[in-house]
């Protein structure tokens, strides 16, 4: 009953959703609104405006950063909300010793070799992330990829203990917090939220330093969420 | 013409790629169990990726898109046995026993 | 030439789907986890042809990541089952 | 690998991540190179092995080449198998203890064999290798030790 009421409400969202999306003009049609008005808008200031290199990290960043500010807030109730449920199964789990399996030796030598090129990687796409389209967050995706491989070496504990708990109760919020204090930041300098001060290469550092604030955001997410699985009937 | 030589040098690795892939699909969809699945898979991916990406590598010509593609044939060689591996391993001491011809005498 | 790119494209799309095959009869996880592996390198090729077809540099760098966060995920859930934590051979009801 | 060797690697990944984004990504470059290549020697050194050096690393890319010839067979085997009509397999598992006594020649021998035809390396523990073989006259190969030998050579001179 209710997976057959869960089914219609889907049906009915994707229902609207489609015939949302069968008005809008066809994609990459030059006569749409978007392409217009608002395309040519951003593509003629944009760059100078919005002081990133890159157009979609201007736009992402700049025009828009009140929708990435929302985007990364839901990441961060995602994040909250799985800690919840996976601290109250913690409680609950049956108590199991610690591993007598260890980690395949083959997997552990691979990791021990990728790891370092993996690390440079992430730290390419966060720190030039601003000058490639979109960087922050895959690259902390890719770091907490490579934090959660490096758990399976070392041991989850180590990573634990790598990000001790106070400390990771204030970073996981990093992104949000982060965003909210450039926001304020331009209301009260410059009268409109997320306004960029004037000199170019300080707008250029506010924007690496949102890029890692989602970097760092995300990867803390997606580790959180390996670590409350690990803990489940453990530890 | 050699660029034509070069185009079609191309045409017959992504081919081959694509074949490798397809073989690995059928292996993935018909083999009786979970190990004999793995082979077909961890193979044929490796292979039919690498062979793909070299002839998308000749397309591309000298360019910054050839190095990453570099960069992915090597992380794919290395990557697909290993994972390969890792999940073999884990059916292994999860206890799953292999299907062998005597237990099972009509395959599929 | 960019035919050929396209067909390609086409042609390990249709693969994949058939792959989800796999994923979705089971019987155990570890054959999920291995069709959603295979899915995951034909995303990755599938990213790079299109990312040479569309001349877009930065869809490679996507493609990177995508490998790197497959074979994460396969190392990870195969971890998870041999120790475990996630039962492997339980047929899902 | 060797710390040195190591960041020289790093940094040129870096390059050909980076290519054409200006000096500043290049010293940039080399502090992340270094950074990361320290920390990696620190937290990564493998226990009971010593690290690869450059010579060995370009080894090992030469064996890989040398495989080709094991894996594209193996495909190929794959793609007749799975053509046929009815699959004609018989599973079995075997066990085979390596002569190779570097942890890092056993794990290169593990992937091989997983790469070489009918073969698929199941477990490894110390010296003993799990073998998931199609059929029984796959093993052959990997008992008369061909790989073994080429990897002896490469990571485990005599000295």
């Amino acid at each position: 009953m209710r997976n057959a009421l869960a089914l219609l409400i889907v049906i009915v969202l994707a229902g609207l959703m489609m015939a949302g999306v069968s008005q809008l003009p066809p994609p990459g049609s030059p006569d749409g609104a978007v392409h217009r008005h608002v395309a040519a808008h951003y593509i003629d200031g944009g760059t100078e405006a919005g002081g990133a290199p890159n157009l979609v990290t201007a736009v992402l960043l700049n025009y828009r950063a009140l929708d990435t500010y929302g985007e990364v807030v839901v990441i961060f109730a995602a994040l909250v909300a799985v800690l919840a449920v996976g601290l109250s199964g913690h409680s609950r789990g049956p108590r199991r010793q610690p591993d007598e399996l260890p980690v395949s030796p083959v997997v552990d030598r691979i990791i021990r070799l990728l790891a370092p090129f993996i690390a440079l990687f992430a730290l390419f796409m966060i720190l030039e992330g601003h000058v490639l389209p979109g960087g922050g967050f895959q690259g902390g995706v890719v770091l907490g990829a490579l934090l959660i491989l490096l758990s399976l070496v070392l041991g989850p504990r180590r990573i634990r203990r790598m990000l001790p708990t106070p400390a990771l109760f204030w970073t996981r919020a990093i992104a949000p917090l982060v965003f909210a204090l450039t926001a304020i930041a331009g209301l009260a300098l410059a009268g409109w939220l997320f306004a960029l001060p004037e000199p170019a290469w300080l707008r250029e550092l506010i924007l690496v330093g949102l890029e890692l604030a989602i970097g760092i955001g995300a990867a803390l997410a997606l580790v959180g969420f390996y670590l409350s699985l690990e803990a489940d009937h453990h530890d | 013409m050699s660029e034509l030589l070069l185009t079609t040098f191309a045409a017959v690795l992504i081919a081959a790629g694509c074949l490798f892939f397809l073989a690995g699909t059928i292996g993935l969809l018909r083999l009786p169990d979970f190990y004999c699945r793995l082979h077909a898979t961890t193979k044929c991916d490796a292979v039919g990726a690498v062979l793909i990406l070299l002839g998308v590598a000749l397309i591309a010509g000298a360019d910054t898109q050839t190095v990453r593609i570099v960069a992915l044939i090597a992380l794919i060689a290395i990557s697909s046995p290993t994972a390969g591996h890792a999940l073999a391993r884990a059916g292994w001491h999860a206890g799953h026993r292999p299907w062998t011809r005597e237990e099972n005498d009509e395959p599929e | 030439m960019s035919g050929l790119l396209w067909g390609a494209v086409l042609f390990l799309l249709v693969n994949a789907f058939a792959c989800l095959g796999r994923a979705i009869l089971g019987p155990t996880l570890p054959d999920r986890v291995t069709a959603a592996n295979v899915i995951g390198t034909k995303t990755v090729v599938v990213l790079v042809l299109l990312g040479v077809a569309l001349n877009q540099v930065i869809w490679l760098d996507v493609a990177l990541v995508y490998g790197l966060l497959s074979l994460t995920v396969s190392l990870v859930v195969g971890r998870l089952i041999e120790t475990g934590r996630l039962k492997g051979l339980e047929e899902e009801s | 690998m060797r710390p040195i060797s190591l960041i020289a690697g790093l940094f040129g990944f870096w390059l050909v991540l980076t290519a054409g984004l200006g000096p500043w990504s290049v010293v940039l470059g080399l502090f992340l190179a270094g950074g990361i290549g320290v920390a990696a020697a620190r937290l990564l050194a493998d226990p009971g092995d010593r690290p690869l050096s450059a010579g060995e690393l370009v080894g090992l890319t030469g064996y890989m080449f040398r495989l080709v010839g094991f894996i594209l067979p193996a495909a190929w085997q794959v793609v007749r198998l799975v053509m046929h009509r009815r699959i004609d397999i018989d599973p079995v598992v075997i066990e085979h203890r390596t002569r190779l006594r570097r942890p890092f020649a056993r794990v290169a021998l593990a992937n091989s064999i997983t790469l070489t035809p009918g073969t698929h390396c199941v477990d490894l523990d110390g010296d003993q290798l799990t073998i998931h073989c199609l059929e029984p006259r796959f093993a052959e190969p990997i008992f008369e030790g061909i790989l073994e030998e080429r990897l002896a050579r490469l990571l485990e001179p005599k000295s």
